[in-house]
């Protein structure tokens, strides 16, 4: 899902460390790696990946139609509005410390592009045995059919580890990005694992705080047939101290523990207590084997 | 990060909001000498960053020189959600006929700056968003500014002003939100606004909390974040980079990304009593993992440290070098228990046994937490 | 043209001390004023028209559907955008000094959706014995079949009472604005006159400087069938001061008075050296009488 | 208003524009103690308010003391395009490899910003606008900012940069963008930027012009507009709000509308020869037109004064009260010949007339200006 075979990798700010080091480990999990960009450096090859100055030549060099950033927080709005206008529609931006406001431009640019675009903060994507845009460790992942879509960069790689040794494979591990304002929201990644024929089960591995789960909870119920299960981090952390009164507001009762795990309850999604449940939780479901 | 009522103020009113006359103390007499100096009466304030701070009593009016001073000690010794103020706002108190809320916020979930403003404002006010929510209006606002003065002024019609109510209210609404842009603001909130019966508009109350991760570019002078953390531990984490909040029992966590950081904690918190949270981010090095080492020994009397990362974006190889440094150098002696995944793991594994750590090569954190019940079992019997 | 039977005029600063005498102006020609707008003054009447906060509340109680403003410069910008937002669609932009960075915003904003925008530093428009919206002085306009377009205030006074004077009524007189931008250029007023069965000539008041004159010049060849002719003040204004080298870069070789002369000429456009000529080119040209 | 280099220059400089160090000095002494102080070869720049100033010969280099002394009091002394310098620029000298073309601009036909930039820049690049427009490209901006790096980036690879040189170039044509919008400029405009064989680029000239109608809201420190007048005359009319141009005629002038002046101008000039260029916009008052009459007559010699005034938006019956207060105050003897016409005409005549002044009741400024031919003819014989 996302991913596929016909899809071309740019890495942005491929010359970095990071980037360096990541473009690596995703063609040693043969991803289709096909160009980076760093400003300034054109020219240049990383592990034999020809480098642009900018995404426009990559694209029309490389036929590159994906991306993922590794790109410094302060230029991550730059490089999205430059991926986006070089017609670029998906985009896995694995910085953290993204501006929020900047996040809100890229979010409202996005939708009005068509662009599916994860992160802030967000390990990225992989698709088991075909290939990764972002920074997941891959020796954890095993094709199968269930996808996972996760809050937490770590938390999806727990779930996946657990779900591998529990025999069961994943179709897609999406993370969405960890940060308050998300490019994509939960709902419209349910939608694709809805639609996804590879994916017949989902876990949802959630956390406290936000309303991404409540908002979830009621697409489940109006448009989601597939099995579901869900895991929400933070039970025990102490609440935060409140900030004014605005998000009362906003978001209502919505953020505890408590309201995510009643409103996923109501619609029939399971909740798993603990990562190690999901391992139960796909051999009831019959979701193990590839 | 939050700002203090005062230094939320002192932007507001360079932005042409007014704002009560008011002085910074930091004890009793100076608190007096201000009273005097603005005319009684005044509202003493307590500085702290907690909300509901007037229900807490951090709030109090006085009339006379003799109020101001017993006030104000009584204040300066107050425990107000757990904070004790270091300053105090003296503040002339002003007669209003009506108190509003005004409130510019990010909401999270559509990724857009939304504008709260409620006819009824104040201590209350969470109150008539639960019980009147017909009495709220939610204006969603352009992602990159572009707000209007008229669109204020409709606002500020809609509220039930007009005249010159309606012109001081629209003008302190369109500048909040100026003040919100151009503060890359995640809250910018007036509670209440004081209408006078002449329709003339005060900030009495003003919350200011801007994006940390925006500072650098914002052009205005705000204190460092790190000085606003009350805890030493947490602030020296703030320092080091790392998010680490104190927690009241003996098992330290440090852990890759706050999701594995929390499930630890909840896993943890089910049978024995977590000292701290602690997540790294993505910037793990040797060095770092040394001061996260440092950071969870601080705390006193620590029964065991239990370390959960990912080797993702995270070189977890170095971090071990790090944790196992510390332990040689400092001839730490309590049971660590490690789960190290990804990349490079069988490395990390191999130099965090070095260093005695005990390594759990399961992939679920749950295993994890069940051996290091089982090792501080053995060493209780 | 622009201006008709069906026109409600709404007047904003209404209360000022020019938007309130201008109002007694445009009454006193029988104009239909409905209503008035000044934020904080709503419920006062001026000269009986009644004052309101909002445009949007004049729109809805009065059926308001043209403006003018009186507004001070700094607040023209969002004066537009408020009347726009209410859905008018002709505005008559008054004020001097409005800033060049603001005219450019309104100017996009009126193409966008639709608006006949006039200014700023327009006289606004009359059309003989119907009405005016802005500042022309009645008393120099009659009603005939000759369309005036004007860059200047005075001068389309001037050219009106030479007109009258000669036995040439008006059919519509439209001051543009003599800004360096206006909301509303010359080609697209020439377009109005060209469809507007009412006009059978036109007289256009240009002056140096810009390059209104010559792209409308380009316009007449190819779209306008009526006879023109024009008169270019500023032919013995010293040039002034050149400012860097990008209006070179713009304009290239446009915006002397040899240049426009020249560009009109060649189209078949007559040349008015002088105000007084108009008498005599309307006479030729049989456009005298109402 | 334009600025002067140095004010541009100082400006770019706090945006992270690079430009060379400099000193503005007043006299000779003070250039060579600035020559020494920065080192030689330093550029000597006389500062002008005029285009071409470069083949005009003032800009100097001198190698050394000697030149700075020589060549300093000759651009003290040396008229360029009617202007003597009051301020020299000293400047470092810089080697630079290229020399490119960056403005940003207001087209007023299609009310949009433009930036135009040139892969050759210098004194001559008009030549090039002229010659090679292939060689020039020019880019729409977006009405409202939103401009961004990468889009720079694009524009400096279409220059023909890479590497270095297209970092540092794309950054100050990102930057010189920032400042048109946070300006709220006419033009701002870099000829030439300098590029080293490093890829370094350097602001080796500027050009800011800024929108005098929203200087009040720019959030800097900005000369007073009048103060840049050289003009005695032209500068008084700045400061009563009126435009004022000088010429070398003696028949006055003073028109509404800046249309009607021109015009006026154009008429009297084919027969007799204009004084001066005055509109007074939308603002006559009978004060006003008082200091109308003031201005008008500075100039020496004077024959005659026109007077050419609608009563549109302008009242002016009160204007003529003026015109007639300061013909009685003064004893002014010359003619004075007025057109009138408009709202409240009769009045506004009469008033005239009182005062002796020749009212012309026509619709046409041809008939005044024929009238004030007769009257003046009259006169000399």
């Amino acid at each position: 899902m996302l991913l596929d075979e016909n899809t071309r990798v740019l890495v942005q700010g491929i010359t970095g460390r990071i980037g360096s080091i990541q473009t690596k480990y995703m063609l040693e999990y043969h991803t289709n790696v096909v160009a980076g960009v760093t400003p300034g450096k054109g020219g240049m090859r990383v592990h034999s990946v020809p480098v642009f100055d900018t995404v426009q030549e990559a694209v029309k060099e490389t036929g590159a139609n994906a991306s993922v950033f590794f790109v410094p927080a302060p230029g991550v709005l730059d490089a999205f509005y430059e991926t986006v206008d070089a017609g670029i529609r998906l985009i896995v931006v694995v910085p953290e410390h993204v501006p929020v406001h900047d996040v809100m431009k890229m979010k409202e640019y996005a939708k009005e592009k068509g662009v599916v675009a994860l992160g802030p903060t967000t390990p990225g994507l992989l698709v088991p045995n075909l290939g990764k845009m972002g920074i997941m460790p891959a020796s954890l992942f095993r094709p199968g059919r269930v996808g996972i879509v996760s809050r937490s960069g770590t938390l999806s790689y727990e779930f996946a580890g657990i779900l591998s040794d529990h025999g069961a494979g994943q179709s897609t591990v999406v993370g969405m990005g960890a940060d308050p304002v998300v490019l994509t929201n939960l709902v419209e990644i349910l939608r694709l694992f809805e639609e996804d024929p590879k994916t017949e089960g989902i876990i949802i591995v959630g956390e406290v705080g936000g309303e991404q789960e409540e908002m979830a909870a009621a697409y489940i119920k109006a448009h989601v047939t597939k099995p579901v299960a869900a895991y929400i981090a933070g039970r025990l952390s102490p609440q935060g101290k409140r900030m004014g009164h605005a998000g009362a507001m906003i978001r209502g009762e919505k953020g505890s523990w408590d309201g995510k795990v009643a409103a996923f309850r109501e619609v029939g999604v399971d909740i798993l207590r603990s990562p190690i449940e999901a391992g139960q939780w796909v051999k009831a479901k019959g979701l193990t084997g590839a | 990060m939050r700002l203090q009522e005062y230094e939320a103020k002192e932007i507001f009113k360079t932005y042409g909001i007014p704002v009560p006359e008011f002085r910074v103390v930091r004890d009793p007499e100076a608190a007096l000498r201000a009273g005097l100096d603005l005319g009684l009466p005044v509202m003493l304030k307590a500085q702290v960053l907690v909300g509901g701070r007037g229900k807490a009593g951090g709030v109090l009016k006085c009339e006379t020189p003799e109020e101001v001073l017993t006030f104000s000690e009584e204040l300066f010794r107050r425990e107000i959600k757990g904070l004790v103020p270091k300053e105090l706002m003296v503040e002339k108190a002003c007669e209003v006929e009506k108190e509003i809320y005004l409130g510019c916020a990010v909401d999270g979930y559509e990724g857009r700056p939304v504008l709260i403003l409620s006819k009824r404002g104040g201590v209350d006010v969470e109150d008539v968003f639960r019980r009147h929510p017909e009495k709220v209006n939610k204006f969603p606002l352009p992602i990159d500014g572009g707000f209007l003065p008229y669109q204020a002024r409709g606002l500020s019609k809609e509220l039930g002003f007009s005249g010159e109510g309606m012109l001081s209210i629209s003008k302190v609404i369109y500048l909040l939100v100026k003040v919100f842009y151009e503060y890359e603001a995640l809250l910018a909130e007036i509670n209440p606004l004081g209408v006078s019966s002449g329709g003339d508009s005060i900030c009495l109350d003003a919350v200011l909390e801007v994006d940390n991760a925006a500072l650098k570019r914002i052009r205005a002078n705000l204190p460092n974040p790190a000085t606003r953390i009350e805890n030493p531990i947490e602030r020296k984490g703030r320092e080091i980079g790392v998010t680490y909040v104190d927690l009241d029992g003996d098992i330290g966590i440090i852990s890759s990304g706050a999701g594995l950081g929390m499930c630890s904690m909840d896993i943890i918190g089910d049978r024995l009593r977590p000292a701290n949270f602690l997540e790294t981010g993505g910037g793990i090095t040797e060095e770092l993992l040394y001061r996260c080492m440092e950071l969870v020994t601080m705390k006193p009397n620590l029964r065991a440290i239990f370390i959960n990362v990912y080797g993702g974006i995270n070189p977890i190889h170095e971090g071990a070098k790090g944790v196992v440094r510390f332990i040689r150098e400092k001839g730490l002696k309590i049971p660590i228990v490690a789960k190290a995944l990804g990349n490079r793991q069988e490395e990390t594994w191999e130099i965090l046994r070095s260093g005695g750590v005990e390594v759990v090569e399961e992939t679920d954190t749950e295993s994890a937490v069940k051996r290091l019940c089982e090792i501080l079992e053995r060493g209780r019997s």
